[in-house]
C-alpha cells in the first residue's frame, strides 16, 4: 500500500503534555496529486505538517518518503529531501528584500552556503531565477524591499515564492489562500495549478472553494483522528463533515 | 621606536633630573595597603633627602611618576615599559602582587633600568628569576613563614591546619610554612588550597573539617591575603573554632588588614611584620609625619617605599650619576640604616634588601589606646635569622 | 459613537491614510472593506490609539480621544482584536481570558465564553500561543467579550476559521448587536460582511473611496468584486 | 528543539542589533577612499602612537571583528570570547617556549588551538540564542579560565607564563616598533578573511539564519551547524588576536581568561558599531588608547570612565561610531541625490 | 556522618545565597526581558548599604534589613524609568549590555568613596549564638538565613503564579502595546516589579554582610555562578531557579568536601552541571522551550 504513496504516515501521532494534538493518524499521499487536508480549527493540521517536516518530533508512529523512513528527521534534513512548506503564520526575514528571500531558498540546495572564502557576488547567479519566481506571484514590483513593510497578503505571496523556489518534490502549504483577497485567491490558485505538474501538493486549506478547485484527494481531520477520506465531492456531501466541519451550506462560496 | 638613552659612562643624569615611578594598585584589592600612600612615602623622602642635602644635592629635580597596574601583571608589563622609556623614569618602586612584580623584572632586565620591589611576596624575585636591576625589599614568603611558623608552633601549638588561596602565591607560602613549622618539631596533619579567587567568600567547608581531623591541630594558619582574609576571619570567629581548641595563626598581614577586622576580631594573633609603626621613638615620629600627609598610620609597605627612595637617591647622591650600572654598584653589599631598615643590607649576592623583622600580636581591645595601635611587638627577629640564605638558583 | 475626521497616518516617511473620514453610530455593526495594503489595519491602530505617526481627529461619544494614551481608550469601552490575534505566549487561555479589565456594562462570564467557544474550554490551561491559529482567532474575539466592551475593533476576525465557524462568529456579532455593542469590522469576506453589517466603507490607497448601506452592496456585489478583487 | 512553528511567541521581533545597520552599501570610490586612509592610517600609527600601545590596538581589533562576526553577523552575542581570545594565547606561549617556533607559528598554533575548543563549547552553546547564549558563553569561558588557574604547571597559574620569544629568523624583534611592522601583515590579512567571510554566500545565510532560523531551517539549512562554523571561525580570528597579544606582551596572565576581558571585546564592539566590522577596528583604537591615558592620568576609576561611556553609547547611539557615521553619510547622500 | 550533614547544611546557606539571586535575575527576567547584570553591584550595594549605614549612622542589621532592599528598590526604580524602559522594545541584549556597564560604573563608585578594603559586619547579637541539631552545632545565623531564604522563596513565587499581580506583570511585559490596548496601564506596573527584584538582591546583600567579606567586588564574580544557575534552573522558571540555586549550594559544598584532591573539578563543578543540563535539556530544567531556532 505504502508502495504506491510518495509521502506517506503510519499511526502518526503527537501528545502535548498530556493533550493529544495528532492521534494515530494514517495518511497516504499519492504522487503528483494535491491532497488537501481539511478541518475544524485544531483538529491538528498544522501539527501533523510540522510532524511531516520534521518540526516537531512525534510522539509515535511513523513517517515514510518515497519509500524511505524519515521519522525524527531535522527540518533542515527534510527539506533537503525534496519537502518544502510554507507557514500558515508568516515567517520570513525580516531585513531581507523578497528577491534576498528567494535567492537564499534558491541556494539551500548547492553547497554554496558554506563557501565562506567565496564572494557573495556569486548568488548574483540567482537573481534572473528569483525574478521568474517573484513574476509568478505578483511581487515583482517589490523585489527590493525589506519583507517587513509588505502587507500581510504580500507576504503570503512571498512564502510562496520561497517554497517554490525548493523545487521540491513535495510542496506543503498551510492555508496557502487565508488574508488574501479574491483577485490573489484566483492567481495563487492558478499559480498552484501550474507548479503542481511533476509535483505533489500537500494543503490545509478552510477555502472550501479553493479545495475543490484544486484537490484530487481530500482528509479531513478532526480532534487529530483522520474523520473522513476521499475525492472532494465525496468528502463535501458527507454528514459528518457538514456537521463538524462546514455547517450549513451556504458557508462555501 | 623609542629606544632608551644609551649608558654612557660620565654622563651625569639624563635629562639632569631624576624620576621615580611607583608602579601599584590604586584602585584594587591592595590599593590600601600601598597604592597612593606609597607615593606619599616616595614624595617624603624626596623631601627629606632635598632638605638633607640643599644646594649639594646632585639635582633638584626629583619628580615622582605613578600609574595603577590594576594587579594584572599585563596591565604592569606596559606601564613599565612606558615609564622607562617615555616617562624618563629612572626606578620603579612598590609593585606589588608576585606575578606582576615578576614581569615587571623581566622589563627591567630588559631596559637596563632599576626596579626595587617591595609590594610582592615571591622569593622568585631573588631566586630564579633575579636580576642585576631588581631588588627585592621588605619580606617574603621565608621570612613570614620563618617568623610566625616557627614561633607559633613552639609557643602555642604543634599541630597544624594551613589553608591557603590556590594559587602562586598561596601555595609558596603553604610551602615556606610547612617547611618551617616541621623545623620546628612541630607538623602539619591537614592543608588545603581554598579555590581563587573564591567566588562564594566561603569557607566554611574547611573551617568545619578543621576540628574533626586526627590529631585535632592547635592551630588554623591561614595564608589568605586581603579580602578573603578577612572572610577567612569573619568565619573562624563565626564557627568559634577557639573555643573548640583550634587557634588562629595568619600568614601575611598588613595593618589595614586588622583595621578593616577590628582588633577584637583578631586579638592574641600572632604575626611576622616587617615593620611597626609605634615600635620606637623613631618609627613613631616618621608615622606622625606620615599622617600628617596621608591621614592614616603607614604599613610596613609605606615605609619601605620611603627607605627604597631614600636609599636610591642616596646611592644616586653618591655615585655622581643616575647610570643604572653605577649605581647598582654602589648598592650592592651595603649596609644600610633608616626608619625602615634595622641592621640592614643590601646582599650583592642575590639583591635581597636584609633587615630586622618582628614577631607581633594584635592586641585586644581593651589594650587599644589610641587609634590604629592595635599591635605589640613581641620579638625582634635578627636581620641575620629573617631572611633566607642567597639562593643557589639566583645568578645575576 | 465614533467620529474620525481627517485622519492621516504615516510608517517613517510613507503615507498611508490619507485625510480619512467616517462614523459609526452606536448599534451599528459597520465594515471597512479593501485590498491587502489599504490601511485597515492602521486605521484601526489609530482608533485605539497605538499607531504613533498620525494627525487627525478621533471622538468617542462626542469625546477628543486623540490625547488619550491607548489604556484611557480601552476604559472608554474600546475592543481591539488586532489582525495578528495578540495571544500572549507567557500567559494561559485563562489568563488571556482574564487579564483585560471589565470596561463595558455587560461583560460576558467565564462560564458563558467557554459555552459559546468549547475548544477553548479544553484548553484551557495552555499557554495562549500553542493554540491552533483559528483557536488564537477565537480567542481572542472571546477575549474583548469578556471585557464587554462597547465599541469592537475586529480586524479580520473570521481569518483562518473553519466555515462552521465563521457562522458562529457571525452569530455572535449579531447577538453582540443585538445587546446594543457597536462594531467595527474589518473584513475580506464580503459574503460575510454583508450578514452581519449595516453599513461598508470602502478604502481604497489609504482614502474613503465609498460609503454603502448593505442593500447597496448586496445589489451591486459583482461589481464591488470585481473592482475590490475580493 | 523540537518546538511548535506556525504559533512562535510572536512578540514583535524587536530589531536584532545588528538589524539596525545593514551592511553598509556606500559608492565604490568611497569604500577605496576608505580602504587606503585605514591602510595609511595602520602604516603610521606606531609613529604617532607609543608603539605597544599600538602593537594591543591591532590585536584587539582582530579580537574585535572577531566578536562582532557572531554579534552583527549571526545574531549571537559571546560575552565568553576571552577563553579563544586567552586559550590561544597560552598555546602560542607554550609552543613558542617550549618548541621555539617563530612567532607565527607560534599564533598560528594558538588560534588553532582556539578553533579547536571552540567546537564543544560552540555546540553546546549554539542551542541557546539571545541572552541565554551570551550566559552560557559567559559561564564557559570562566570555566576555561578556572582550568588555566588551577592547572599549575602548565600555566603557572596565577604567576603568569613568564617570557614568552618573539623569534622570527633571528631577528631581533624586541622594539615594540619593529614587532608592530611584523604583525601587520598577519592582522590585515586576519580582518580581510573577516571581511571576506561576511560578504560570502555563507555569510548572506548567516543573516538568514539570525534573523528567522525557523524559516532558514525549512529552507533546508542546518542552523546549529552554520552557528557552530561561524562559531569557530569567529574562535580561530579571535586566537589569532591573542596569540600575537601573548607574543607582543611576551607573557600570558590569567586576565586573558577573565570574563571582564569578554566584557571589553563586547564594549569595544558595541562603541564602533555592531555589524560594521570596521566600527570593532575603530573601537578598538579608542578604548585601547582610553585606557592607557586613563591608567596614567592617576585617575582611580577606570570602570566608570569605561562603564559611563559604554552606558552612554547603549543609551543614545546604538548604531556606534562607526555605524552612525555611515547612517549620517547615507543621509547626507541622500539629501543631495 | 556528621561532617556530611554539616557539609550539606553548609551547602544550604550558600544555595539560599544562590537562590535569592536567582530569583531577583528570574523575576526581573520573566516581567521585562531584562537579564541583569548588575543584580551582583546591587548586591554588592546591599551589603555596603547596611555597613555605611551602620558605621556612619548607627542604624543596626534589623532595620538595615528593611532600609536596604526598599531603597535599592526605589534607586532601580528611578533606573527602569531613565533607561531600562528605553531600550525593552529593542533586542534584550541591549539591556543585558547596559546594565554590565552599569555593573563598572556602580563598582567603581564605591571603590572611589570606600575603597576596595573589606569592611567589617558584626553578626547581628540576637544571632551570635549556635544551635545545637544533636550530631552538630551549627552558627544561629546561618540557620536564621537558610528558614528566610526558603520563606522568601516561597512566597514571591506564590505571590507570581498565584496572583493576578503575576498576570498583569508577564502581560504586560510581553506585548506592552496590546496590553495597554486592553486598559492597563503598563508603566505602572512593570517599574515596581524591576525594583521588586533589585531590592531582592540588596536583601541578600544585608543577609550576606555579617557572613563575606564586604567590598566592591564581592559581587562581580558571584554573579557568573548565578548566571550558570539559572541557565540550570531555566530562566523562566522562578521554580526552576530557586531550585537549581539551592541544588548548586549543596553541589558546591559536596564538591569542595569530597573532591579536594582534584581542585579543577571542585572548581568547576557547576559550570560542568551546567554543560551536562545544556546537553540534556537545552532550555534548563524547569524551562520552558524557547523560540524555534
Ligand atoms: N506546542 C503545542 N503545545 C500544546 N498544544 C499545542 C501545541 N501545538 C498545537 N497544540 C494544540 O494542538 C491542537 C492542534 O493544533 P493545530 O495547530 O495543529 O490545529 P490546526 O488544525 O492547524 O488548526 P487551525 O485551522 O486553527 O490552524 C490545538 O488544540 C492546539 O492547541
Ligand atoms: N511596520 C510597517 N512599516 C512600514 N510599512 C508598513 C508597516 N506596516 C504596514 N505598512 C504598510 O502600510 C500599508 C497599510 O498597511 P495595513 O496593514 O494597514 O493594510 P491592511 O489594509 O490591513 O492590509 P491587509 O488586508 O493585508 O491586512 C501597507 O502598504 C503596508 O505595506
Ligand atoms: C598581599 C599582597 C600585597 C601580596 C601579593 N598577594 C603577592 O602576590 O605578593
Ligand atoms: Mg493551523
Ligand atoms: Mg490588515
Amino acid at each position: 500500500m505504502t508502495g504506491q504513496a510518495l509521502l506517506s504516515a503510519r499511526g502518526l501521532t503527537r501528545d502535548f503534555r498530556g493533550f493529544r494534538a495528532v492521534d494515530e493518524v494514517d495518511l497516504d499521499v499519492a504522487p503528483e496529486s494535491v491532497h488537501a487536508l481539511v478541518g475544524p480549527n485544531g483538529a491538528g493540521k498544522t501539527t501533523l505538517f510540522n510532524l511531516l517536516t520534521g518540526f516537531l518530533r512525534p510522539s509515535g508512529g511513523r513517517i515514510e518518503l518515497a519509500g524511505r523512513d524519515v521519522t525524527g528527521l531535522p527540518p533542515e534534513q527534510v527539506a533537503r529531501l525534496g519537502v518544502a512548506r510554507s507557514f500558515q503564520i508568516t515567517s520570513l526575514f525580516p531585513q531581507l528584500s523578497a528577491r534576498e528571500h528567494v535567492a537564499l531558498a534558491l541556494q539551500s540546495s548547492s553547497g554554496l552556503g558554506w563557501r565562506f572564502w567565496r564572494s557573495a557576488k556569486l548568488m548574483g547567479r540567482y537573481t534572473e531565477r528569483a525574478d521568474e519566481l517573484l513574476a509568478m506571484v505578483g511581487l515583482s514590483e517589490l523585489a527590493e524591499a525589506p519583507s517587513e513593510s509588505l502587507a500581510y497578503g504580500r507576504k503570503r505571496a512571498l512564502e510562496l515564492a520561497i517554497a517554490l523556489a525548493l523545487d521540491p518534490k513535495v510542496l506543503l502549504l498551510d492555508e496557502p489562500t487565508a488574508g488574501m483577497g479574491l483577485e490573489d485567491v484566483d492567481r495563487t490558485v492558478e499559480l498552484i495549478s501550474r507548479v503542481r505538474q511533476g509535483r505533489t501538493v500537500v494543503m490545509v486549506e478552510h477555502n472550501m472553494s479553493v479545495v475543490g478547485r484544486l484537490a484530487d484527494t481530500v482528509t479531513v481531520l478532526q480532534a487529530g483522528k483522520v474523520l473522513v477520506e476521499g475525492p472532494y465531492e465525496q468528502v463535501r456531501a458527507d454528514e459528518r463533515v457538514i456537521t463538524a466541519y462546514l455547517g450549513a451550506a451556504d458557508a462555501a462560496h | 621606536g623609542g629606544g632608551g638613552p644609551q649608558s654612557g659612562g660620565d654622563q651625569k643624569l639624563t635629562g639632569d633630573k631624576i624620576v621615580l615611578g611607583v608602579l601599584n594598585d590604586q584602585s584594587g584589592a591592595y590599593s590600601e595597603l600601598s597604592g597612593k600612600n606609597s607615593v606619599t612615602a616616595v614624595e617624603m623622602a624626596i623631601a627629606d633627602f632635598t632638605a638633607k642635602y640643599g644646594d649639594k644635592a646632585v639635582t633638584k629635580d626629583i619628580t615622582v611618576e605613578t600609574a595603577d597596574h590594576q594587579n594584572k601583571p599585563d596591565v604592569a608589563n606596559s606601564k613599565a615599559q612606558e615609564m622607562y622609556d617615555r616617562k624618563g623614569v629612572d626606578l620603579i618602586l612598590d609593585v606589588p602582587t608576585s606575578s606582576a612584580a615578576l614581569k615587571v623584572a623581566d622589563v627591567a632586565k630588559e631596559k637596563k633600568k632599576l626596579y626595587f620591589n617591595i609590594g610582592a611576596a615571591t622569593t622568585d624575585l631573588t631566586g630564579k628569576s633575579c636580576n642585576k636591576y631588581t631588588f627585592h625589599y621588605a619580606y617574603d614568603t621565608y621570612m613570614l613563614a620563618n617568623g610566625t611558623g616557627k614561633t607559633t608552633t613552639e609557643q602555642i601549638g604543634k599541630n597544624w591546619y594551613i589553608l591557603y588561596p590556590n594559587y602562586a602565591f598561596g601555595q609558596d607560602m603553604e610551602k615556606s610554612f610547612s617547611t618551617a613549622i616541621t623545623a620546628a618539631g612541630g607538623k602539619v596533619v591537614g592543608k588545603d588550597g581554598a579555590p581563587f579567587p573564591n567566588t562564594s567568600g566561603d569557607f566554611s567547608t574547611f573551617l568545619l573539617k578543621a576540628p574533626t581531623l586526627n590529631p585535632k591541630p592547635d592551630v588554623l594558619g591561614t595564608m589568605q591575603a586581603g579580602a578573603e582574609l578577612v572572610n577567612v576571619v569573619k568565619q573562624y570567629n563565626e564557627f568559634k573554632l577557639r573555643d573548640k581548641g583550634v587557634g588562629l595563626a595568619v600568614g601575611l598581614m598588613f595593618l589595614t588588614d586588622i583595621h578593616s577586622l577590628t582588633p577584637a576580631a583578631l586579638a592574641g594573633t600572632t604575626y611576622t611584620d616587617a615593620w611597626y609603626w609605634n615600635f620606637d621613638a623613631k618609627n613613631r615620629e616618621f608615622a606622625d609625619r606620615f599622617q600628617q600627609k596621608a591621614g592614616t598610620r603607614p604599613t610596613f609597605a609605606h615605609a619601605a617605599n620611603y627607605s627604597a627612595a631614600l636609599q636610591y637617591l642616596e646611592a644616586v647622591q653618591a655615585a655622581g650619576t643616575d647610570d643604572a650600572d653605577a649605581v647598582v654598584k654602589g648598592l650592592e653589599g651595603k649596609t644600610v640604616e633608616d626608619v625602615f631598615l634595622r641592621n640592614g643590607k643590601i646582599r650583592a649576592e642575590d639583591h635581597r634588601v636584609v633587615h630586622d623583622a618582628y614577631l607581633a600580636q594584635v592586641k585586644p581591645q581593651s589594650e587599644v589606646a589610641e587609634p590604629w595601635d592595635y599591635v605589640k611587638v613581641l620579638k625582634t627577629i635578627p636581620a641575620a635569622e629573617a631572611f633566607r640564605a642567597p639562593s643557589a638558583d639566583c645568578k645575576l | 459613537m465614533l467620529r474620525i475626521e481627517n485622519l492621516s497616518a504615516w510608517y517613517g516617511e510613507a503615507q498611508v491614510l490619507r485625510d480619512v473620514s467616517l462614523e459609526v453610530a452606536a448599534g451599528e455593526v459597520v465594515t471597512l472593506v479593501g485590498r491587502n495594503g489599504a490601511g485597515k489595519s492602521t486605521l484601526l491602530r489609530c482608533v485605539m490609539g497605538l499607531h504613533s505617526g498620525q494627525r487627525g481627529t478621533v471622538e468617542l461619544d462626542g469625546r477628543d480621544v486623540g490625547k488619550l494614551p491607548a489604556h484611557r481608550r480601552a476604559r472608554l469601552g474600546l475592543g481591539w482584536v488586532p489582525d495578528d490575534r495578540g495571544s500572549y505566549a507567557t500567559l494561559t487561555v485563562t489568563e488571556n481570558l482574564t487579564l483585560p479589565p471589565r470596561v463595558g456594562p455587560d461583560p460576558w462570564s467565564l462560564e458563558r465564553v467557554y459555552e459559546a467557544f468549547p475548544a477553548l474550554y479544553t484548553r484551557r490551561d495552555s499557554a495562549a500561543t500553542m493554540l491552533s491559529g483559528g483557536e488564537q482567532q477565537m480567542l481572542a474575539l472571546a477575549r474583548v467579550l469578556r471585557m464587554g466592551a462597547r465599541l469592537l475593533l475586529c480586524d479580520e476576525p473570521t481569518e483562518g476559521l473553519s466555515p462552521l465557524l465563521v457562522q458562529q462568529v457571525g452569530d455572535l456579532l449579531r447577538e453582540a448587536k443585538r445587546h446594543g455593542v457597536t462594531v467595527l469590522l474589518v473584513e475580506q469576506n464580503l459574503h460575510f460582511a454583508t450578514g452581519v453589517a449595516d453599513r461598508h466603507y470602502l478604502l481604497a490607497e489609504g482614502r474613503v473611496a465609498e460609503a454603502m448601506d448593505n442593500s447597496e452592496v448586496r445589489s451591486r456585489e459583482r461589481e464591488l468584486l470585481a473592482y475590490l478583487g475580493i | 528543539m523540537t518546538s511548535t512553528v506556525d504559533t512562535p511567541a510572536d512578540t514583535p521581533k524587536a530589531a536584532t542589533p545588528s538589524g539596525l545597520v545593514a551592511v553598509a552599501r556606500a559608492p565604490g570610490w568611497v569604500r577605496y577612499a576608505l580602504l587606503a586612509l585605514g591602510l595609511a592610517a595602520a602604516a603610521w600609527l606606531p609613529n604617532g602612537l607609543y608603539p605597544a600601545v599600538a602593537v594591543d590596538i591591532l590585536c584587539w581589533a582582530l579580537f574585535a571583528v572577531a566578536v562582532d562576526l557572531l554579534l552583527g553577523f549571526t545574531g549571537l552575542m559571546s560575552f565568553g570570547h576571552a577563553a579563544f581570545w586567552g586559550t590561544s594565547a597560552y598555546v602560542t606561549g607554550l609552543v613558542a617556549i617550549h618548541a621555539g617556533l617563530p612567532f607565527p607559528l607560534a599564533v598560528l598554533a594558538g588560534a588553532l588551538a582556539a578553533a579547536v575548543l571552540a567546537v564543544p563549547i560552540g555546540y553546546l552553546a549554539v542551542k541557546r540564542t539571545g541572552i541565554y547564549f551570551a550566559m552560557v558563553t559567559l559561564a564557559f569561558a570562566q570555566m576555561v579560565y578556572y582550568v588555566a588557574n588551577e592547572w599549575r604547571s602548565v600555566t603557572q597559574g596565577e604567576n603568569g607564563l613568564q617570557g614568552v620569544p618573539r623569534e622570527l629568523f633571528g631577528w631581533d624583534l624586541t622594539d615594540d616598533y619593529y614587532f608592530y611592522y611584523a604583525i601587520l601583515p598577519i592582522v590585515l590579512l586576519g580582518l580581510a578573511a573577516a571581511w571576506r567571510i561576511v560578504h560570502s554566500p555563507f555569510g548572506r545565510v548567516l543573516v538568514g539564519i539570525r534573523d528567522n532560523p525557523a524559516r532558514a531551517r525549512a529552507l533546508g539549512y542546518p542552523v546549529h551547524r552554520y552557528k557552530l562554523t561561524a562559531f569557530v571561525l569567529s574562535g580561530f580570528i579571535a586566537g589569532l588576536g591573542g596569540g600575537l597579544f601573548a607574543v607582543g606582551h611576551r607573557f600570558v596572565s590569567l586576565d586573558v581568561l577573565h570574563w571582564t576581558t569578554s566584557g571589553k571585546a563586547v564594549i569595544v564592539v558595541v562603541l564602533g558599531g555592531i555589524g560594521t566590522l570596521w566600527g570593532g577596528v575603530l573601537g578598538a583604537g579608542i578604548v585601547v588608547r582610553l585606557e592607557d591615558w586613563l591608567s596614567f592620568s592617576g585617575f582611580e576609576a577606570i570602570g566608570l570612565v569605561t562603564g559611563g561611556i559604554f552606558v552612554l553609547v547603549v543609551v543614545l547611539f546604538r548604531r556606534g561610531i562607526w555605524g552612525s557615521a555611515s547612517a549620517l553619510a547615507r543621509r547626507l547622500a541622500a539629501r543631495r541625490r | 556522618m556528621s561532617g556530611f550533614a554539616q557539609n550539606t547544611f553548609n551547602g544550604l546557606v550558600s544555595g539560599a545565597f544562590y537562590a535569592l539571586l536567582a530569583l531577583g535575575l528570574a523575576v526581573i527576567f520573566g516581567m521585562l526581558r531584562v537579564v541583569n547584570f548588575a543584580h551582583g553591584a546591587f548586591y554588592m550595594l546591599g551589603a555596603f548599604g547596611a555597613y555605611v549605614l551602620l558605621t556612619e549612622a548607627g542604624v543596626p542589621f534589623w532595620a538595615a534589613l528593611v532600609i536596604m532592599p526598599v531603597g535599592l528598590g526605589l534607586l532601580g526604580m528611578a533606573l527602569e524609568r531613565a533607561v531600562i524602559h528605553r531600550l525593552t522594545r529593542l533586542d534584550p541584549l541591549y539591556n543585558f549590555l547596559l546594565t554590565f556597564g552599569l555593573t563598572l560604573i556602580l563598582q567603581d563608585l564605591v571603590k572611589l568613596r570606600y575603597g576596595v578594603q573589606s569592611s567589617p559586619y558584626a553578626t547581628p547579637s540576637l544571632l551570635s549564638g549556635t544551635v545545637n541539631f544533636g550530631l552538630f552545632d551549627f552558627p544561629t545565623y546561618r540557620v536564621f538565613i537558610l528558614g528566610f531564604a526558603v520563606l522568601l522563596c516561597v512566597a514571591v513565587w506564590w505571590v507570581l503564579t498565584r496572583t493576578r499581580i503575576g498576570m498583569v506583570v508577564r502581560a504586560a511585559t510581553e506585548r506592552p502595546d496590546l496590553t495597554r490596548a486592553f486598559g492597563i496601564d503598563v508603566g505602572r506596573w512593570v517599574t515596581p516589579v524591576f525594583g521588586f527584584g533589585i531590592g531582592l538582591a540588596g536583601l541578600a546583600g544585608v543577609l550576606a554582610a555579617p557572613m563575606r567579606a564586604v567590598n566592591p567586588l564581592m559581587g562581580a564574580d558571584l554573579i557568573i555562578v548565578v548566571f550558570a544557575v539559572v541557565v540550570i534552573g531555566g530562566l523562566g522558571s522562578i521554580f526552576g531557579s530557586v531550585a537549581a540555586g539551592f541544588g548548586i549550594g549543596l553541589v558546591q559544598a559536596w564538591g569542595e568536601a569530597y573532591l579536594s584532591n582534584f581542585p579543577i573539578v571542585s572548581q568547576t563543578i557547576v559550570f560542568i552541571v551546567m554543560a551536562v543540563v545544556l546537553l540534556w535539556r537545552p532550555a534548563g530544567l524547569f524551562g520552558r522551550e524557547e523560540a524555534p531556532a
